[in-house]
């Protein structure tokens, strides 16, 4: 299929499709997550890159053969090794035996919390989470040296001008809109607080209120929410997310705990528990709005000025 | 019994098919979408290997006594966020590859890094817009 | 009385099931555009309300009866609004409604958008 | 007759996807996806009750909510990418001729 846009519409329905597999698989957090990043911001990422790189893919596959047989040596293999595999759903395959007993049995004792999921990203394997963290917050900044725009103002008016106002043309949507932004900012926050009870959590509620701020900015367009949110508060936002997380392991670890060792943070263990994941997760939640808004402001500015470009190369030949 | 095995050689056809993309096709969009479905592959890896017969989502509540496995729930669900990150940085990286060559085929970047002359002439019209 | 709820819901979702399937029918073999997604945009919404009400009755506490009437409220909301853009879009980017069954529209709506 | 539900759900999903892979134009593609994202946002909910545990909506919620953005983000992502194919193909014109 040579249509790169028809392409990223199958792509999306795919991500559709396996969140809807992660939930027949009880996995409902990464449902959860599959739903608001693959659905909806990587769909959204993919379509701006082709809107600026070109629909079609021109190119002659080259040795697809090659291709082929790598890709059938490679699956033989691991065809071969899947038969020492313990089979779909059986309790009494290894990864049920180690270390898991002990989330399973022991975390409503320990932390106190019903979620088994947060209490493990964020209590029990803290640390492996405040790298993923880290590295959230790296990609964001690798995308900022890469894409971010040298500002003037007088330019903004320029851009804004050429690019056409989605809500002066689709009245509907702007007050479909206007009702659905609050609740979608609000649910995010409902889903990062409660996300000891059920599934949720920082991750999720950070994809979700990006999504909000992304819908808002797409119909009244980039220089307005430039207004709300600029991007001087935006990475501001994004390094306190990464150093709240951080500074929680520090706390505990000056109070005489282990690094994330949530249980000196209180007197009592179990509401320090409480304190500490609540905080991790504000943390998480911070670091991933942000990032998630820097991402798609930085694509959507780059957008912009190629097509302000565009137009005044063409003004400039005619 | 072999359809115990099911769910890893869905696996293996999905990943086999994300090498293929990654490896056959030239146009670097494609490649990160090939990459993405082998991801995706291996978050269902996880999952699927997570599922206890009879069991339910790994959130306690009353009456509930088998729960499926957390622990790859946890590692699967930073890993999309981690990999939504990394996709983007990859975007970013094709925009800056299409401003500096003009295209974002495999080959023809390849053809332009060969013929020095050719790309500066091309870095002269890129900067002359 | 159980049973009669019973009967309800299952009445309800068969319903929406049966309407949800023609709207997939519809999608699949309705000529163009346009007509699909009428097909789409009329069994989305009803199709879609049918189930959800029929799920409120299997529902066994407050919170799940709640979430449901939010989803609702959300699709009936949704669903005309994504139809009508679309409809509107397709419109203002000059994608012809197919009027008469000839050779010569056909290929005007083909060679038009792919 | 739950069950039964799910399976019609999932005889759509089918139904939708096959639109999506033939779909001639742009827009019968969005169509097929925003068709999709609501049969899922069905599917979700009727697998909570299936499974019997009906308490996680939430993730339902979210679909309904994606499924609105993203069709909003293609729709405007490829209105003005017509515009600018519409300009070159002025130029390509204007070159002909």
């Amino acid at each position: 299929m040579n249509d790169l846009f028809a392409v990223v519409m199958l792509l999306g329905i795919y991500s559709l499709l396996s969140a809807s597999f992660f939930v027949a698989m009880d996995a409902v957090d990464v449902a959860f997550t599959e739903a608001a990043v693959g659905a909806g911001i990587s769909t959204l990422l993919m379509l701006v890159v082709i809107t600026m790189t070109g629909r079609k893919e021109n190119t002659k596959r080259h040795k697809p053969f090659l291709a082929l047989i790598v890709v059938i040596f490679t699956g033989g293999l691991l065809l071969y090794g899947t038969f020492d595999i313990p089979h779909f759903g059986s309790a009494d395959s290894p990864i049920h035996n180690h270390v898991t007993p002990r989330y399973i049995n022991d975390s409503i004792n320990e932390i106190g919390i019903p979620n088994i999921v947060t209490s493990v990203l964020a209590s029990y394997r803290a640390f492996d989470t405040f790298g993923e963290v880290v590295v959230i917050f790296t990609a964001g900044i690798g995308i900022m040296a890469l894409l971010s725009v040298a500002h003037h103002s007088e330019d903004n008016h320029k851009i804004a001008a050429v690019n056409d106002s989605m809500h002066e043309r689709y009245l509907v949507i702007r007050i479909v809109s206007k009702i659905l932004i609050p609740f979608i900012l609000l649910f995010a926050l409902y889903v990062q607080f409660h996300g000891d009870f059920g599934p949720g959590g920082g991750f999720q509620a950070g994809v979700i209120f990006a999504a909000g701020i992304i819908l808002y900015s797409m119909l009244f367009g980039l220089s307005i929410t430039r207004k709300v949110i600029s991007q001087p508060f935006i990475q501001i936002i994004s390094a306190v997310g990464v150093l709240l997380y951080g500074s929680v392991g520090l706390v505990s670890l000056l109070q005489g705990g282990n690094f994330f060792d949530y249980n000196v943070l209180l007197t009592d263990p179990v509401a320090g528990q409480h304190l500490g994941i609540l905080l991790i997760e504000l943390g998480v939640g911070c670091t991933v709005t942000s990032v998630m808004i820097m991402i798609f402001f930085n694509f959507a500015e780059r957008r912009e000025l190629q097509q302000h470009n565009n137009i005044h190369n063409k003004d400039l030949e005619s | 019994m072999i359809t115990g095995l099911f769910n890893n050689w869905i696996v293996i056809v999905l990943m086999m098919s994300g090498l293929y993309i990654v490896i056959a096709h030239g146009n670097l969009i494609k490649k990160l979408i090939g990459l993405s479905l082998f991801q995706t592959s291996v978050f269902i890896l996880y999952i699927s290997m997570a599922k206890v017969e009879g069991g339910t989502a790994p959130i306690l509540a009353e009456n509930i006594k088998e729960l499926s496995n957390p622990l790859p729930h946890v590692l699967i669900l930073t890993a999309i966020v981690v990999g939504i990150s990394t996709t983007a940085l990859g975007l970013a990286l094709v925009i800056r590859i299409k401003e500096a060559y003009g295209s974002i085929e495999e080959e023809d970047i390849q053809i332009l890094d060969n013929l020095p002359q050719s790309k500066t002439q091309k870095k002269i019209m890129d900067g002359e817009q | 009385m159980d049973v009669l709820l019973e009967i309800i819901a299952s009445l309800c979702l068969f319903i929406g099931s049966f309407i949800c399937i023609s709207g997939g029918v519809g999608i699949l073999r309705f000529p163009d555009f346009y007509t699909r997604m009428h097909a789409v945009g009329v069994t989305d919404t009803l199709g879609a309300g049918m189930i959800l009400i029929g799920l409120m009755f299997y529902s066994p506490d407050f919170l799940t009866l709640s979430k449901l009437l939010i989803i609702l409220l959300l699709t009936l909301l949704i669903s005309p609004t994504t139809s009508h853009v679309l409809a509107k879009a397709a419109m203002q980017n000059e994608l012809k409604p197919k009027l008469q069954q000839k050779d010569s529209d056909k290929e005007l709506n083909s060679s038009n958008y792919s | 007759m739950l069950t039964a539900a799910t399976l019609a759900i999932f005889i759509v999903m089918v139904l939708a996807i096959i639109r999506g892979i033939v779909g001639p134009t742009l827009y019968d593609r969005i169509l097929a996806v925003n068709m999709f994202g609501t049969k899922t946002v069905l599917l979700i909910a009727l697998l909570g009750f299936v499974m019997g545990r009906p308490e996680f909506l939430d993730i339902a919620i979210v679909y309904a909510l994606i499924n609105f953005i993203s069709v909003i983000g293609v729709l405007r992502y490829s209105d003005t990418n017509k515009l600018k194919h519409s300009a070159s193909d002025i130029e390509t014109y204007e070159k002909e001729h």
